[in-house]
């Protein structure tokens, strides 16, 4: 199928077209020069258009998803919606917690077309697939968790860092993951025992292995393999005040570790949902913003990546394998809390989480994230994330926008609707910033493509791929920096005007026109498949005598991952870039 | 004053359904617009004709002066006055599931039984039961923590297992007796029984009062007596006769009161 | 004598049921069984796999008793989940959905009826087809494609 | 009941996973002859038994009834199109079971009760439902079977019975084998069973703890205050000794690593879901002093399956009523006991799964007046009380197949050998059930 998408003011900062009047020329699943005299003109004239929202952070199949739904029926009651008459799609449910059709349904309605999965245990992976395989309408690569495996563990304290490179290689493959997911390094592990462990050097009791040795070490296999994305980390002490100084140090920890040559993304780690990583202080009492810190040293450094994990003020759910982690907020809250320990792999907890405009510590989570949108300079270091559905659900996403476009809308929240620790306690009233259409197709879009490896998204460009949303905004007659216009562009964002995904139409005027099947992304090292061999043949007594499953059912069979794209990474031995 | 008058003229195994019957969304509307009004039978939608005569008297400017009165066996009809917020419905037979839950304000008055899910996570107005009612009276739903939070329920009669689940603020005063499990996680609001209760009063409670004017069995371990007070002042009422007092639920650290009449 | 019934899986009982012969013998004989204790038995003169007739509220089956070597309590006995316990065990749920498998106030007196089979069984109690009784057996009832009408 | 070891076959097939209970043991040799199965290795005498199970009691054919009440052969597209009508033409239909067939199937049951505003519900109604309920009230602290076997030096068992419900659970998971931390096996744990019933757990645990049946309310809520460290007034609680509870309590908060596992003993006693309930919050006390997760002991091999494909696809985890089109869960009132107790539903649909075997006699007489389909692989009561027969196959021997363990891990099940010949799986059955009728919907409009 041919089509024009005739004179949208097109957002594609990749290619430096930053708000011309251009027609995009799609042929089949690919952004092209050319097409026939049959291509279909999609008249979007003076309309808003960008490249296809990707998300590179975010909840939405596996495990933790299940557990949610299942004992929270009151989130699933709040985002009931009966089917429309005339959408395609069927009912929505679920608020914090969607239906996996309905995850599918609101992110394409707001124009996203790929979503990262961002943390599966590999003993579940099959569940996270099939889960996928009722999410309709994405691509969907997932993130492994290997930040408290044991063969990891093991492998780092013996310092045996070319098994543990065989060893990712091989369980990307068995996981049919995309990307080495750290969550809260040796803490998790801890947790087996009800403990902690307390920032980068404290280290597991058993295992005796740090966190820091945990990311390094994790970082350098990256860098050797040469994956597409960078090790993701979500860094130790989660949501303690003081917690800053845990953070900065893993920014700079792995400073020093060459990046591999061939790949397209300049950070060699991404710290995710650096909000909830940026208190100071040493209790929610004294708490205060470290952001600034923070700020400064991704301002000065290029090694490193971030995303916000922005809080939006809403009844939500927590969910995260940093599950020491969930049972302090049980003990602060009180609310009904969830836990799940996986053998050999992780832990993982969930609590509801109400992030209220009245309550101190939720409003200075809220501006903690807005200061790092605010203060990092080079928005292709940071991407728009909620952490869906940590600090708020997805669908916010158009409301956090509508923030950062307007300062008149900010001011007024500050001034009017918030409690006063957004300014006493963060330095957020001292920006003065305002985010260009441009910028936010970066943090929405380029940015995270980028920061994933994915490099047939994100842009426009020729042989780009045909993922394309268009809003019901124009652009030269729209002034987003008005507090009035912050509802319509919530709702413009929300509802998109079409939702073009591998060059077919999904959403058209804000209703769905068509669904198909998610795409699982993930990542196939090619070159070490001997040394695969071997490390399985060691492994698999071990793996039979403390995995209650057997190894040969271990893996995801192919018929979980269709249709799938798979990335193929060839080793190619020790390939850095030079300093 | 308007008067809707619903006469039942045919019953069902299956059960119908009263989301659409309610003041607030009749108030104004024609005897036709009424007789039409959507009716949930199982997977099928019909209007209210197919199982009711409709008859209006008087006239009204607002939902505070219509009252739906609702004649003959009503045992298979759900969801009487679900989430009404004004005005009244009088209910002149037994009752079927969810009969004023969600409620927001208003009056009901059912003359007669109610099935379970009576009055849960009701926030306002009045729920009067002249029968007996069955389980989960005043409860929160699967999952929500923050149960009934305001009105109030009278059940002349005896109720079930599960009384006030979670409940949050709000009165409840039940005439006959009650089943296992009354005020299980309760945190706050006010219960009086005046009937007997078989045990489990008030497990795992946080705050709130309960008063039983009956007999119970046993008391949970965690409940300690207190002390026994002559005529005491309750929730701004006085209560004629000797109480003991017990505080719990220990296992929460739980500051809850039950005042057992002796 | 009255009794409290309690129901529940047992290891012989899910062994015929999972092994699919729930129309035979060996079913009716590991599943239509009440375990008592001892002292019950001797006090209705009960010797192991005497049948006796079990009567609730909600209806009356014949049983094969036994001999329990898990519930050492007078007035309480054991019958393993199956059709026969079905038929006199509580529907009441409460509104928690689980109907009442135990705790059921039940009367026992000897009998010299019999323990039937399960499609025996099925046919006496619910009767939907109204078949006659002594067409059913351990083998399945049915009439197969292409024999005489 | 004493098997001989098997010599005579031709072909070993590894690693396949048992289509039993809950423990979904996957590490089972099936011995082929012939392209049949004459053996089972390493499974339970259970688990054997639903392998190689009763040939001369398989439905092999669609049937339904004739005149006379007696089932007769019929085609696939009669019995299909005939079922589908009934369907079609339903105002209250219910579609239960669900427990022992795979989690594809079960995705095509639940897109047939979307298009159909049918109540689907499974073996949950009548099991762990209750316990789901608490879970859905207070919290789910539960684990992976590994973290036991690698880390729990104190399990408990409450008002379970494995050793006969799931014979390999303390053998493969819990008690005897070799854990990581567990070097020892049994030897470096201990097992406690709270229960009535002097049951076969109770006699191969270290503790045997006898409470009173239907108390178990009360004796959850005795532990918890020990636990706080308060005193108790009482010289027993529900038939247990105070001392008795203080040591107990004593050893709970001083594991390493406890696991508590539960049964039907406790979510179908009198305070049902209450009894769960403070049970989880005891469990979430411990992991102040300790580290401590539960499982509920699931029955059938994919009943946990269900409930994780329901909440995927709407949101709840059993009794989902779709009459309105958009999913409804209500305890009592879209359950399948429930409905079937006031009479209302105008058909039934059993898929894997014996109503003749699990309902109360009170329930199942609702099923007499009302059109009923079977989808099952064998002859059992609820065929005396089917309208219609729809033969299936056996996930895990003839059909592959996703499936959750108990602790909800995914397990993919191997077809092994060829099913019957005029059998068809459960996903292919619905998948034609959904086809025909999109087609009457279609004539509809």
């Amino acid at each position: 199928m041919e089509y024009i998408l005739k004179n949208g003011i097109v957002f594609d900062p990749k290619n430096n077209v930053k708000g011309e009047q251009m027609d995009i020329l799609i042929k089949d699943n690919k952004i092209t020069d050319e097409v026939s005299s049959n291509a279909k003109v999609l008249d979007v004239t003076g309309k808003l258009v960008m490249p296809g929202g990707v998300d590179l952070h975010s909840h939405i199949a596996g495990p933790k998803l299940s557990i949610g739904r299942l004992y929270r029926p009151e989130d699933i009651r709040r985002g009931i919606k009966p089917p429309s008459r005339n959408d395609i799609s069927g009912f929505e449910a679920g608020f914090s917690l969607p239906t996996c059709p309905t995850i599918g349904y609101r992110y394409t309605k707001m124009g996203y077309t790929t979503v990262t999965e961002a943390a599966v245990p590999p003993l579940e992976a099959k569940h996270a697939h099939e889960e996928i395989n009722s999410i309709p309408n994405l691509d969907i690569p997932t993130l492994t968790l290997f930040g408290n495996n044991w063969f990891m563990l093991k492998y780092v304290k013996e310092n045996r860092l070319d098994d543990l490179k065989v060893f990712i290689s091989k369980w990307l493959k068995l996981a049919k993951g995309y990307g080495v997911k750290i969550v809260n390094p040796c803490g998790s592990e801890a947790w087996g025992w009800g403990k902690n462990v307390d920032g980068l050097d404290d280290a597991e009791p058993h295992w005796e292995v740090t966190g820091r040795q945990v990311i390094t070490s994790l970082t350098r296999v990256n860098e050797e393999l040469g994956l597409p994305h960078s090790v993701h980390v979500h860094t130790n002490d989660l949501g303690h005040p003081g917690n800053y100084e845990t953070t900065l140090e893993t920014f700079d920890c792995v400073k020093d570790i060459k990046k591999n040559r061939n790949v397209d993304r300049n950070q060699i780690i991404h710290c995710t949902h650096v909000q909830f990583h940026s208190y100071k202080g040493t209790s929610w009492r004294d708490v205060s913003s470290g952001a600034t810190e923070l700020i400064d040293y991704i301002n000065k450094h290029n090694h490193l990546t971030c995303d916000v994990g922005q809080i939006t003020f809403d009844e939500t759910t927590t969910m995260t394998a940093d599950a020491p982690m969930e049972y302090d907020l049980f003990r602060l809250t009180g609310l009904k809390w969830a836990n799940k320990d996986i053998e050999v792999e992780t832990a993982s907890g969930l609590i509801p989480a109400i992030y209220s405009q009245h309550a101190p510590v939720s409003v200075l989570q809220w501006a903690v994230g807005l200061e790092f949108f605010m203060g990092v300079k080079d928005p292709w270091k940071i991407a728009l994330t909620t952490d869906s559905p940590n600090a708020g659900p997805f669908i916010r996403y158009p409301k956090i926008i509508s923030w950062l476009m307007s300062q008149e809308k900010l001011q007024d929240m500050l001034d009017n609707d918030v409690h006063s620790w957004a300014t006493k306690r963060t330095d957020l009233g001292t920006y003065n910033r305002e985010y260009s259409w441009d910028e936010i197709t970066v943090i929405t879009r380029s940015s995270p493509a980028k920061i994933l490896g994915l490099e047939d998204r994100g842009h426009l460009g020729l042989n780009a791929k045909a993922d394309i949303s268009v809003y019901d905004i124009d652009v030269d007659d729209f002034d987003p920096t008005l507090k009035s216009n912050s509802e319509t562009i919530e709702n413009k964002l929300l509802n998109s005007k079409y939702t073009i995904k591998d060059g077919e139409i999904l959403v058209k005027d804000a209703k769905i026109v068509k669904l198909v099947k998610s795409n699982h992304i993930w990542c196939n090292v090619k070159g070490l498949e001997n040394s695969e061999r071997l490390l399985e043949n060691r492994i698999k007594p071990e793996f039979n005598k403390y995995y209650t499953i057997k190894y040969e059912n271990y893996g995801v069979n192919d018929h979980y991952i269709k249709p799938d794209t798979q990335v193929n990474v060839e080793y190619m031995g020790e390939n850095y870039e030079s300093n | 004053m308007k008067a809707i008058n619903l006469v039942m003229t045919r019953k069902n195994s299956i059960a119908i359904e009263f989301d659409n019957i309610l003041p607030e969304l009749l108030f104004d509307k024609s005897l036709t617009q009424i007789q039409d009004s959507i009716i949930y039978m199982g997977n099928k939608q019909l209007p209210l004709s197919e199982f009711f005569e409709v008859e209006i008297e008087g006239d009204c400017q607002n939902s505070e002066d219509c009252l739906i009165n609702i004649e003959g066996d009503l045992s298979r009809v759900k969801r009487i006055g679900f989430a009404m917020n004004s005005g009244k419905i009088i209910a002149n037979s037994n009752v079927d599931f969810h009969v004023g839950a969600l409620m927001t304000g208003g009056h009901i008055t059912v003359n007669g039984d109610a099935e379970s899910y009576a009055g849960r996570e009701m926030t306002g107005g009045t729920l009067e039961i002249k029968g007996n009612v069955k389980e989960f009276c005043g409860s929160s739903y699967a999952g929500e923590w923050r149960g009934m939070s305001g009105g109030q329920i009278i059940i002349h009669g005896n109720v079930g297992k599960q009384l006030a689940d979670f409940m949050l603020d709000g009165k409840i005063h039940i005439r006959g007796n009650c089943d296992i499990l009354a005020g299980v996680h309760m945190s706050g609001g006010f219960i009086q029984i005046d009937g007997n209760v078989t045990q489990w009063i008030g497990g795992q409670m946080k705050k709130g009062i309960i008063v039983l004017n009956g007999k119970i069995d046993s008391m949970l371990p965690g409940f300690v007596f207190q002390e026994i007070v002559h005529n005491p002042l309750i929730n701004g009422q006085y209560f004629i006769g000797k109480y003991r007092l017990y505080s719990g639920d220990r296992g929460v650290n739980g500051k809850g009161q039950i005042w057992i009449k002796e | 004598m009255k009794v409290i019934v309690n129901t529940g899986t047992s290891i012989i009982q899910a062994f015929y049921e999972k092994k699919g012969s729930t129309l035979k013998n060996e079913y009716r004989q590991a599943t239509a069984v009440a375990f008592m204790d001892l002292r019950d038995m001797q006090k209705l003169s009960l010797k192991s796999r005497d049948k006796i007739k079990i009567k609730s509220e909600w209806g009356e089956v014949v049983l094969y008793a036994d001999v329990s070597y898990d519930a050492p309590h007078e007035g309480i006995i054991f019958i393993p989940k199956g059709p026969w316990a079905n038929i006199i065990i509580s529907p009441e749920t409460y509104c928690c959905n689980v109907p009442t498998y135990k705790g059921i106030p039940a009367e026992i007196t000897k009998t010299d009826e019999e323990v039937l089979l399960v499609s025996e069984l099925m046919n006496k109690v619910y009767n939907k087809y109204n078949l006659n009784n002594s067409n059913l057996s351990e083998k399945p009832l049915y009439k197969k494609k292409g024999d005489e009408q | 009941m004493i098997e001989k070891p098997i010599k005579d076959y031709d072909k070993e097939v590894k690693n396949c996973s048992c289509s039993y209970c809950g423990n979904n043991c996957d590490d089972i040799t099936y011995l082929l002859k012939n392209d049949e199965i004459v053996g089972v290795r390493h499974a339970c005498r259970i688990g054997a038994s639903k392998i190689i199970n009763d040939q001369d009691q398989r439905l092999l054919s669609p049937m339904i009834r004739n005149d006379e009440g007696i089932l007769e052969e019929t085609t696939w597209d009669v019995a299909l199109d005939k079922t589908a009508r009934l369907l079609h033409n339903s105002t209250r239909p219910v579609l239960y079971g669900w427990g022992e067939t795979s989690v594809e199937a079960i995705k095509k049951g639940i897109k047939i009760a979307e298009i159909t505003g049918s109540v689907i519900d499974n073996q949950s109604t009548i099991c762990h439902g209750t316990s789901i309920q608490a879970f859905q009230n207070v919290g789910h602290p539960v684990m992976t079977l590994g973290e036991v076997k690698n880390r729990a030096d104190v399990i408990v068992y409450v008002g379970t019975n494995p050793m006969d419900d799931h014979p390999r659970h303390l053998s493969r998971y819990t008690t005897f084998p070799e854990g990581f931390f567990r070097r020892n096996g049994r030897q470096d744990r201990t097992i406690i069973t709270l229960d009535p019933k002097y049951t076969n757990t109770a006699k191969v645990s270290d503790k045997w703890i006898q409470f009173n049946m239907d108390e178990d309310y009360l004796l959850f809520n005795a532990l918890r205050m020990l636990l706080k460290g308060e005193e108790l007034e009482e010289k027993e609680v529900a038939g247990v000794s105070t001392q008795q509870l203080e040591e107990l309590i004593k050893i709970m908060k001083n594991a390493e690593y406890g696991a508590l596992f539960f049964g039907l003993g406790v979510s179908q006693t009198l305070a049902k879901q209450k009894n769960v309930d403070v049970l989880i919050q005891l469990i979430e006390d411990l992991n102040r002093y300790s580290k401590w997760s539960m499982l509920p002991m699931r029955g059938f091999f994919n009943v946990s399956g269900f409930n994780i494909a329901l909440t995927s696809e709407t949101g709840y985890p059993y009794g989902v009523d779709f009459s309105r089109g958009y999913p409804r869960f209500m305890v009592g009132e879209t359950t399948t006991i429930d409905l079937l107790n006031r009479r209302e539903p105008d058909f039934f649909m059993a898929v894997s799964a014996d109503p003749g075997v699990q309902f109360p006699g009170y329930t199942i007489k609702h099923l007499v007046n009302i059109p009923t389909i079977q989808v099952d692989t064998h002859w059992g009561p609820y065929t005396e009380l089917s309208d219609i027969v729809l033969p299936s196959t056996r996930v895990g021997v003839e059909t592959e197949g996703t499936a959750y363990r108990m602790d909800s891990i995914p397990l993919f099940m191997k077809k092994v050998i060829d099913k019957p010949k005029n059998c068809h799986s459960d996903e292919w059955i619905l998948t034609e059930l959904y086809k025909r009728i999109e087609q009457l919907k279609q004539e509809d409009e």
